[in-house]
């Protein structure tokens, strides 16, 4: 009964989680603090629900199983967003010149005073 | 005016096909299981026919196992008109890849990736997966290797020639089995008897794990083969 | 009976075709000897099949089965050949080796990649022609589709890839509808044997048979050409190069067609189609859509496109004759399936001979194409008076055994459309007949402008070859234009084994 | 319990709808990629309910995985241009 209520728990916070992930995907203003509320925050929620299925079934191979594609989704997502921040900041999805700092175009040697006319 | 016209046509097409649709679908009874005869007999003793856990495979490989040579066979001639087709283009396609972050997250998934792609193929008269759905993670990998890596990458690790000899290898895995059918049981692609364990271990259904490994090779291979070949020229020219 | 022969027959082809690419990598040079090979088997296994069972074919009794995987008809699937099948793969196979050393000469580029396409072609013709089961059907369906859909992209020119395109959107949205159909049935009687569907198809409610009825022969007008949706059918014909014309003209239109007979007189059963009021609709339909394609062929400014449009002509008849339902119908259809078979591809084979060195398949570029060959076109020549129906040739058996049969059940419109159809063949072939021996002074830019470049065999050795295949069509179509006799017996019991349906059921479901 | 599950059935095929219009809807390829991704994924879902699991593989990894990295490559063809 306990490992029930704390499956529960687990799943309907990681539901929890995800409702706070849409909320950001909704409301942020820009493409990274997107990128910000879809990494972090869906990948605890995603990280939470398989936690609490794993509880759910309590049993050896399937439990394991499940904490596999958890661990699965602790490395894939933030790599994946990794990815996709670094393509939206190179294809210039949002102008990086619009921030106040842009440590990562110091750390490239890029200068976008100039026009910048490189791909 | 025109515009509109041809807007109206096309709308009044579409609903008229989705009327006559409708009328017809409300002829279909209503869904009571099929019709006893075939599938109640395989339901029944599909288990002690083929040995095979999961029906679907039993279905897939052993009582319809030439609809499958025939489904692998279509992926075969997809990729002979695909390299045939795409083979002369040379795409400016970057090779160098993604960031350091990605290319070595990768290089730690990667292996699990093809693992589980090899319990899908072995495990598919066990659990539900099989050939099809297996080789296309095995393809997956060349995918990957391509995005991440570059496709330069790919190139040197799996070439095409190493492709397609896998491609022919699955192929002849499969046509061989059902000669072998044919020569110690009488039937092309009957299901060898002798190869039959206890039914759950993991070589126990007769030559579907097998078929299985061919199928799985041949489709992670074709299907590499069809995407590496949209995006870097595959093969040299024969003329 | 079983017959392990007729499985061979499919998986000499596949196995063919799955090891040219490895061998490719291994040694371009061995390839064709193993096309040869390939080509031999399947020859030695019909013609041992056909020395076997020469009697019963003889006296109509040829039915050979095969259970694949030893598993009886309504639970595996299973292999059938019947007088009917036995006729179609005896002259489609025939067809298919003419075309192939054809093609050893003529093809200069990517030979592995055809010779694959190719020998799946072979292989999923047969299968289609011999199964006895709906969705095994399919995917014979499904990779004939997509093997010749490659392969019209062949010279992979511009025109080329478009209408591959086109012919792929076309073809594959007929095959899914013929997967629907198969949904369907198997949804509603739980079987998909095809003679076990026959046994319990007449039971379901009328609406359920003419929703699945139309799926099935809508997929099949698209696969034929028939008129909606004939559009498809000259751009992929002008397009590819020409062996691969002379397939999709000369053989697979046909194996469509012998699907068409399958599924409505064994499958679905003239009796229903008859209940559902379809047959007249059919055959009107068929007929206006011979009626399009000869006019078409009147306005078209280009040989292979005006093969095409007058094919859809030609095969409107042929629907329409057998839609009859009578044996004269059945008669005249299938001598002439046989007899356009080989004048197509024969004409197919010419004009890619003949038209080598022209610029476009245009009709101001045929000008002079008779003076610089002129044993093959005379050979062309013979097949377009054959086309047109002259007396002591094959064309002319065939269309005088439709138009009794038109006679015999009293349509005189389609008694008129195969006259019209003839005398507009008349005026559109002379055209070119006349255009083909006007002189012609070459300069040095148009002889440079070759269509095909760098022939594998040297000019010598590939002109024999297409000449000699060329000459074979003919031969085989003045042979059997004096001697259509020949094709009484086999044509007579094929026509009984369409109508038995009852023996066909009881013989598989028995045993 | 049964009533959640036709629920969340009936849920998903509207957003099955949803996806499939949206895809043809879009101009841009790369919308339509993606929601026909999403359509295959939500497709997933409706089989896991009717316990087809090996059609549910076969969905999610040719219809999800392979086809969407087969479409961005055609699409990268499309967007270089004639190049030949």
């Amino acid at each position: 009964m306990i490992r029930l209520i704390i499956a529960y728990f687990l799943m309907f916070s990681g539901a929890g989680f995800a409702l706070i992930t849409v909320i950001g995907l909704l409301r942020f203003p820009d493409v990274y603090t997107r990128i910000h509320a879809g990494a972090v925050v869906l990948t605890i929620s995603a990280v939470l629900v398989t936690l609490g299925t794993a509880v759910y079934v309590w049993e050896f191979f399937l439990s394991a199983k499940i904490i596999l594609i958890g661990v699965f989704f602790l490395f894939s997502n933030p790599m994946a967003t990794h990815a996709i921040a670094r393509a939206s900041y190179h294809r210039e999805v949002a102008l990086p010149k619009e921030y106040a700092i842009d440590a990562y175009s110091e750390y490239l040697g890029r200068d976008y005073d100039d026009s910048n006319s490189s791909s | 005016m025109h515009k509109y016209l041809k807007k109206t046509l096309v709308i009044s097409v579409f609903i008229l096909t989705a009327i006559a649709l409708y009328e017809n679908f409300l002829l279909v009874p209503e869904y009571t299981g099929l019709r006893t005869g075939v599938s109640d007999y395989i339901i029944s003793s599909g288990l002690s026919d083929t040995g095979s856990l999961n029906l679907i495979t039993a279905v897939l490989y052993d009582y319809r196992a030439f609809d499958s040579l025939g489904e692998s066979t279509v992926i075969f001639g997809a990729v002979s008109g695909i390299v045939l087709i795409l083979s002369r283009k040379m795409l400016p396609v970057s090779s160098r890849g993604l960031s350091f972050i990605v290319k070595r997250t990768f290089g730690l998934v990667t292996p699990f990736i093809a693992l589980f792609s090899l319990y899908v193929i072995t495990h598919g008269h066990l659990s539900p997966g099989g050939g099809f759905q297996g080789g296309v993670i095995l393809a997956v990998i060349s995918i990957i290797f391509s995005i991440v890596y570059g496709s330069a990458f790919d190139y040197r690790r799996y070439s095409p020639q190493v492709k397609t000899a896998m491609e022919t290898m699955g192929a002849f895995t499969f046509l061989g089995l059902g000669v072998v059918g044919i020569l110690m049981e009488g039937f092309f692609l009957k299901n060898l008897g002798f190869l039959t364990a206890r039914t759950g271990t993991l070589i126990s259904a007769g030559s579907i794990p097998y078929v299985n490994f061919g199928v799985g090779i041949k489709v992670g291979a074709g299907l590499a083969i069809i995407f590496y070949s949209m995006i870097q020229k595959t093969f040299k020219e024969d003329f | 009976m079983m017959e392990t022969r007729i499985i061979l027959l499919i998986i000499v082809p596949l196995g063919t075709a799955f090891i040219i690419p490895f061998i490719d990598l291994i040694n371009a040079k061995l390839r064709r000897f193993f096309v040869l090979l390939g080509i031999s088997i399947q020859i030695f296994n019909l013609t041992s099949i056909v020395v076997q069972y020469f009697d019963q074919i003889r006296d109509g009794s040829l039915f050979l089965q095969y259970h694949l995987g030893g598993w009886q008809p309504p639970f595996g699937i299973n292999l059938v050949m019947d007088n009917l099948s036995f006729l179609f793969i005896a002259i489609v196979t025939l067809s298919l080796l003419f075309i192939i050393i054809y093609s050893i000469g003529y093809v200069g580029h990517h030979e592995g990649k055809f010779y694959v396409l190719y020998f799946i072609i072979i292989a999923a013709s047969n299968g289609a022609m011999l199964t006895g089961d709906l969705f095994n059907m399919y995917v014979f369906i499904e990779l004939l589709t997509i093997a010749s859909g490659a392969l019209i992209a062949f010279q992979r020119s511009h025109p080329g890839s478009e209408a591959a395109i086109k012919y792929l959107f076309y073809n594959i949205i007929a095959g899914s509808l013929i997967f629907f159909g198969v949904l369907l049935t198997y949804f509603n009687l739980g079987t998909l044997t095809m003679a076990d569907v026959a046994n319990n198809f007449a039971a379901l409610e009328s609406g359920i048979q003419l929703f699945i009825t139309a799926i099935f022969l809508t997929a099949l007008l698209i696969k034929m050409g028939v008129f909606p949706f004939l559009f498809w059918l000259p751009k992929s014909y002008d397009s590819s190069p020409a062996p691969v014309t002379a397939v999709l003209s000369g053989v697979l239109s046909k194996i469509y067609l012998y699907l068409f007979i399958r599924l409505i007189w064994t499958v679905i059963g003239f009796e229903t189609i008859v209940a559902l009021n379809l047959n007249i609709l059919l055959i009107d339909i068929a007929l206006f859509s011979s009626f399009l394609g000869h006019v078409f062929a009147l306005q078209a400014n280009n040989i292979k496109r005006l093969l095409g449009y007058s094919s859809i002509g030609h095969i409107g008849m042929i629907f329409a004759v057998i839609m009859l339902n009578t044996e004269a119908g059945f008669y005249g259809g299938i001598l002439h399936i046989i007899a356009h078979m080989f004048m197509k591809a024969g004409l197919f084979v010419a004009c890619g001979y003949l038209l080598q060195y022209t610029v476009s398949n245009h009709y101001r570029d045929f000008k002079g194409v008779g003076l610089r060959d002129k044993p093959v076109f005379i050979a062309f020549i013979i097949l377009l008076l054959s086309m047109i129906g002259m007396p002591p040739l094959l064309g002319f058996a065939s269309k005088w055994f439709i138009l009794m049969a038109f006679l015999e059940a009293q349509s005189y419109f389609g008694a008129f459309i195969v006259i019209f159809g003839s005398l507009t063949a008349v005026i559109y072939y002379l055209r070119y007949i006349a255009k083909g021996f006007e002189e012609v002074r070459l300069s040095e830019d148009d002889l440079k402008m070759e269509v095909f470049n760098q022939p594998l065999l040297s000019v010598l050795y590939r002109e024999k070859i297409v000449t000699f295949i060329t000459y074979a069509y003919t031969a085989v179509i003045i042979i059997f234009g004096f001697g259509f006799r020949f094709l009484n017996i086999p044509l007579r019991m094929s026509i009984e084994s369409i109508m038995n349906v009852e023996r066909y059921i009881e013989l598989v479901l028995g045993g | 319990m049964m009533t959640a599950t036709v629920v969340l059935e009936n849920l998903l095929l509207i957003f099955l709808v949803l996806c499939a219009v949206m895809s043809v809807r879009f101009e841009e390829e790369l919308i339509s990629i993606i929601f026909l991704s999403t359509f295959s994924i939500v497709l997933t879902a409706l089989y896991l309910l009717h316990r087809a699991a090996d059609v549910a593989l076969a969905e999610a990894v040719i219809g999800a995985g392979l086809s969407t990295a087969i479409f961005m490559s055609a699409i990268s063809q499309i967007r270089h241009g004639d190049s030949d």
